[in-house]
């Protein structure tokens, strides 16, 4: 944790320092949520709907300032489009922590949400990607329709609005919690 | 290996005297060109591939394990997500499979009607191939152009059964629903209008210059090898193989169908390019006919809720947009399978890569790849 | 060929080398004793009238009852078109057939996907390593039919399969 | 003389292709403005799981036959019956039904074997969450989601229905559900329309 995280909290003690920290939270979410660069991570199914689908002609990311990125580093948002199987979910977990803070993620479908039609039955099956990294979204469908997954987006819009620099310095590491 | 075929071209050109060390680049299982999740281990020698490994199973999901823990109606909704860019194709295959197990008759309409459904599914099928294989190459026009036909495929799609993606349409027997009042017309109308549009793709790309140059010639693959590998469909017929299991062993209504099987002459990813472009007119041919010729009468078979085939083995494949589609069903007379085999194209078709790609550019590997038209839940399933 | 001619034909070619089974929808099928599969492939391959160039689909069937598993061989001709099914049993305790991959490359995938899934080990297989799961798996072999993982949940009963 | 005609048809097909990319210029765009804009949703969509009710009365459909629970293939339903029946409906009801959605499949077979119009995949989509639990839903919640669809009542099974099994291909009935229905629907469920009848 660096000094640089700490200068918020103690900006906002001093008087006047409210006024700059709330006006710099507009600026920097307001930023964020509308450049949501998003990792073109697809495994399975969802990954036609949510990211070729989403992205081409009829609905259209870019609307929402949402380019696909190929490289992980470029990317804030990933969107786990698909089933994540066991032996994909340490990759999962390597592609997220090569992505740079801020990042979001958006759980796409039943399968990344907590297995979906592969819950039972399955060996070789993660029962869900918030096991492995966190998420800031869930979209049910199996796939979501465009549409569905354009809500997330939006909804991970006002998210991101929500947040104050001064939460900068709790920075948590992310400890998966067993189902 | 066995089969090696003779006219590769050799891996080093020129005079060396330097030498050189092999290094190993691994591709995946990220990467925006494999379309999924597989990794490929190249071994290189400079630029040019010696080896490549595929590295398969991150998308492992023991269907076949569920299989034997559902009923036959249930598995249905499984079949779609084995191949879920062609659903419609891999639901027909299961059933054709069932039915062969059961010896169930299907209503002629339910036949055309799945007839249709496939036909459709294979054009959208080829157009996503289109969309990411142009992209690969760096051709963004094709894919916005690809998608917006696709949309109009998919808008049937779910006038008809409510999905866009998982359509889980067809039953043991026939099909869940009979076609919404305006189909036929729509879809008639969809056919005439995408006649023009392949004409616009090829207009983009099949000449262009730029396009000829990064897949004319580039990973070829020969008609033995091919058929030892059992790779099979586009890139089977791409090898100069007249040989469409809709046509030679034909199911469901096909029979009643005239349409050309296109094939290529060399087995590069030119002309497997070209056989799928080829494909999508003849698809369009077929469900015009078909929809002239649409029977009336029952969609469904009578098949009991708790169905229970007579013990028994069937082998049932069909032609799916990436080729041959199989299911071997072992049956021992309770409601659920015994084992289900699948054989899927993109497994055989992807142990083939090695061959093609051995010898080329590290560049050329994503068109080779992308011309194999590789859907990785039916490479691990 | 016809079913009816090929099934004369690979009765008369090798005798009790085979035993006859059940015709699998139409297609005949036929039961190899291990020890005979790498002759009588040769043959399948090598002989004119027969001529299996393809291997559609190969898998493994577990039968715990009777303390069997089988390998499954759906062969096909894309010179005489005609289709044979193959199969061998072997008992489950230490299964161990000859790889066919060197008659058809295709095989050699689905002997990695049989072999890691059932525990069938193929001899003089070009590249026996597994292909599906995860590089630490050792739960043994999960698609014969008494298999538990410590993972794996069944789905709770739903009165379908009285 | 080959070059030449090499160079020719490189530059006619680049041409070709950018007179083609050209022409789309003056024609109408299809993207859809999404949250201002929306696609009117066909009647067979199957997006979330819905319970319907009763205009009339404003209960629910649904007898707790357990039908939906037993087809579903990735056991997505929890059903719990009613042991004394609705004193008003004299109908058996759900004391409890959940749906999970993180593991539905939305293929909408219990859509078809319902014999009672009580579950339906609407066209609704709009369901992300911050949290997954909230992803499970209970009965009055999926209560409420379907007070507002529109949904024609299907002819009620007979419990008599084995003797006369009516083949009807012809009429315009889509939706009816597999033909086996009706005689499972007694067996299956004993005593579930005896009040009734």
């Amino acid at each position: 944790m660096g000094v640089v995280q700490k200068v918020p909290v103690y900006l906002e003690k001093i008087p006047g320092g409210g006024l700059i920290t709330t006006s710099l939270d507009a600026v920097l979410n307001w930023s964020r949520a509308s450049s949501l660069w998003y990792l073109l991570f697809g495994t399975a199914c969802c990954a036609i709907e949510g990211l070729m689908c989403t992205g081409a002609s009829r609905y259209d990311y870019d609307r929402f300032g949402m380019i696909f990125r190929a490289s992980p580093r470029q990317a804030d948002l990933m969107i786990v489009a698909g089933t994540i199987t066991n032996k994909m979910a340490k990759r999962v977990k390597i592609l997220y922590e090569q992505m740079s803070e801020p990042k979001y993620v958006i759980a796409m479908g039943g399968c990344a949400i907590r297995g979906g039609p592969f819950y039972y039955d399955c060996y070789s099956v993660l029962r869900g990607v918030d096991l492995v990294i966190p998420v800031d979204v869930y979209v049910p469908g199996c796939p979501p329709r465009p549409e569905s997954i354009l809500e997330g987006c939006l909804k991970l819009q006002q998210k991101i609005k929500k947040q104050k620099v001064s939460d900068w310095s709790k920075t948590e590491k992310f400890i998966p919690e067993p189902k | 290996m066995m089969v090696d075929s003779p006219d590769r071209p050799e891996p080093l050109t020129g005079d060396r005297n330097l030498e050189t060390e092999e290094f190993v680049v691994n591709m995946g299982p990220q990467h925006p060109s494999t379309h999924g999740v597989c990794r490929l281990i190249l071994t290189m020698d400079g630029e040019v591939i010696k080896k490549v490994v595929p590295d398969i199973g991150f998308l492992h999901r023991s269907i076949e394990k569920i299989a034997e823990n559902r009923t036959y109606h249930q598995f249905m909704i499984y079949t779609d997500r084995i191949d879920y860019v062609s659903s419609m194709n891999a639901n027909h295959a299961w059933c054709v499979a069932v039915e062969k197990l059961a010896g169930i008759e299907v209503p002629e309409r339910a036949e055309y009607l799945r007839v249709i459904m496939a036909e459709l599914n294979r054009i959208a099928s080829h157009l996503v191939f289109l969309a990411s294989f142009a992209i690969d190459l760096g051709a963004v026009t094709p894919f916005l152009y690809a998608f917006r036909e696709r949309e109009r495929i998919v808008d049937l799609f779910e006038m008809t059964c409510g999905q866009r993606l998982t359509y889980n349409y067809m039953r043991i027997g026939g099909v869940s629903k009979d076609v919404p009042k305006d189909f036929v017309s729509e879809t008639k109308k969809f056919c005439s209008y995408l006649y023009p549009r392949v004409d616009e793709y090829e207009a983009i790309l099949t000449e262009n210059p730029i396009f000829l140059g990064r897949t004319k010639g580039i990973g070829l693959l020969d008609l033995p090898t091919a058929i030892n590998y059992s790779v099979s469909g586009p890139p089977l017929r791409g090898s100069g193989l007249k040989w469409d299991i809709r046509k030679d062993e034909p199911y469901s209504a096909y029979e009643k169908f005239d349409f050309d099987i296109p094939t290529g002459e060399n087995g590069d990813t030119w002309d497997r390019y070209k056989v799928r472009i080829e494909e999508m007119r003849q698809s369009a041919r077929i469900v015009e006919q078909a929809l002239e010729g649409l029977p009336e009468g029952g969609i469904k078979a009578k098949v009991p809720a708790r169905f229970r085939p007579p013990q028994g083995e069937a082998f049932a494949r069909i032609e799916a947009p990436r080729g041959e589609m199989a299911y071997f069903i072992v049956s021992d007379g309770s409601t659920k399978p015994y084992r289900v085999k699948i054989r899927t194209a993109s497994f055989c078709n992807l142990q083939a890569l090695p061959v093609m790609a051995r010898g080329w550019k590290i560049a050329d590997i994503v068109a080779i790849f992308g011309s194999l038209d590789i859907i990785l839940p039916e490479v691990d399933r | 060929m016809t079913p009816e001619e090929l099934t004369s034909k690979i009765k008369a070619t090798f005798a009790e080398k085979v035993e006859e089974l059940p015709a699998v929808t139409g297609i005949p099928a036929f039961k190899v004793k291990p020890e005979h599969l790498e002759e009588v492939c040769t043959t399948l391959v090598s002989d004119p009238e027969l001529n299996f160039d393809n291997l559609p689909c190969l898998g493994g069937i577990d039968y715990p009852e009777t303390n069997e598993i089988g390998v499954v061989y759906c062969l096909f001709s894309f010179a005489k078109r005609h289709h044979l099914n193959l199969r061998v049993i072997m008992p489950r305790d230490n299964p161990e057939v000859i790889s066919v991959s060197k008659f058809w490359v295709a095989a050699d995938w689905f002997e990695r996907e049989t072999a890691e899934l059932f525990g069938i080990k193929f001899k003089d297989h070009p590249d026996p390593r597994p292909l599906l799961l995860i590089e630490e798996w050792d739960e043994g072999y999960p698609m014969r039919r008494d298999w538990e993982g410590k993972d794996f949940i069944r789905m709770p009963e739903t009165g379908q399969e009285k | 003389m080959r070059a030449a005609r090499q160079v020719w048809s490189g530059v006619y097909n680049l041409v070709l292709g950018l007179v083609t990319v050209f022409k789309h210029l003056g024609h109408k765009a299809i993207t859809l403005q999404y949250p201002d804009e929306r696609m009117p949703m066909f009647e067979r969509s199957r997006g979330v799981v819905v319970l319907l009710s009763d205009p009339e009365t404003g209960k629910l459909n649904c007898t707790a036959c357990m039908v939906c629970a037993r087809i579903c293939p990735v056991y997505a339903i929890d059903l719990e019956r009613s042991e004394e029946p609705d004193p008003e409906t004299k109908k058996r009801y759900p004391v409890k039904f959940e749906i999970d959605n993180t593991t539905c499949a939305f293929c909408g077979l219990c859509e078809e074997a319902c014999n009672f119009d009580a579950i339906k995949l609407t066209g609704k989509y709009e369901f992300s969450v911050y949290d997954q639990k909230t992803l499970l839903y209970d009965r009055d919640f999926l209560q409420e989601l379907g007070r507002d669809v529109p949904y024609e009542k299907k002819k009620k099974p007979l419990p008599k229905a084995k003797a006369a099994p009516k083949a009807d291909p012809t009429s315009p009935k889509p939706e009816e559900p597999a033909s086996p229905k009706p005689e499972e629907s007694p067996e299956e469920s004993p005593g579930e329309d005896k009040p009734e009848a």
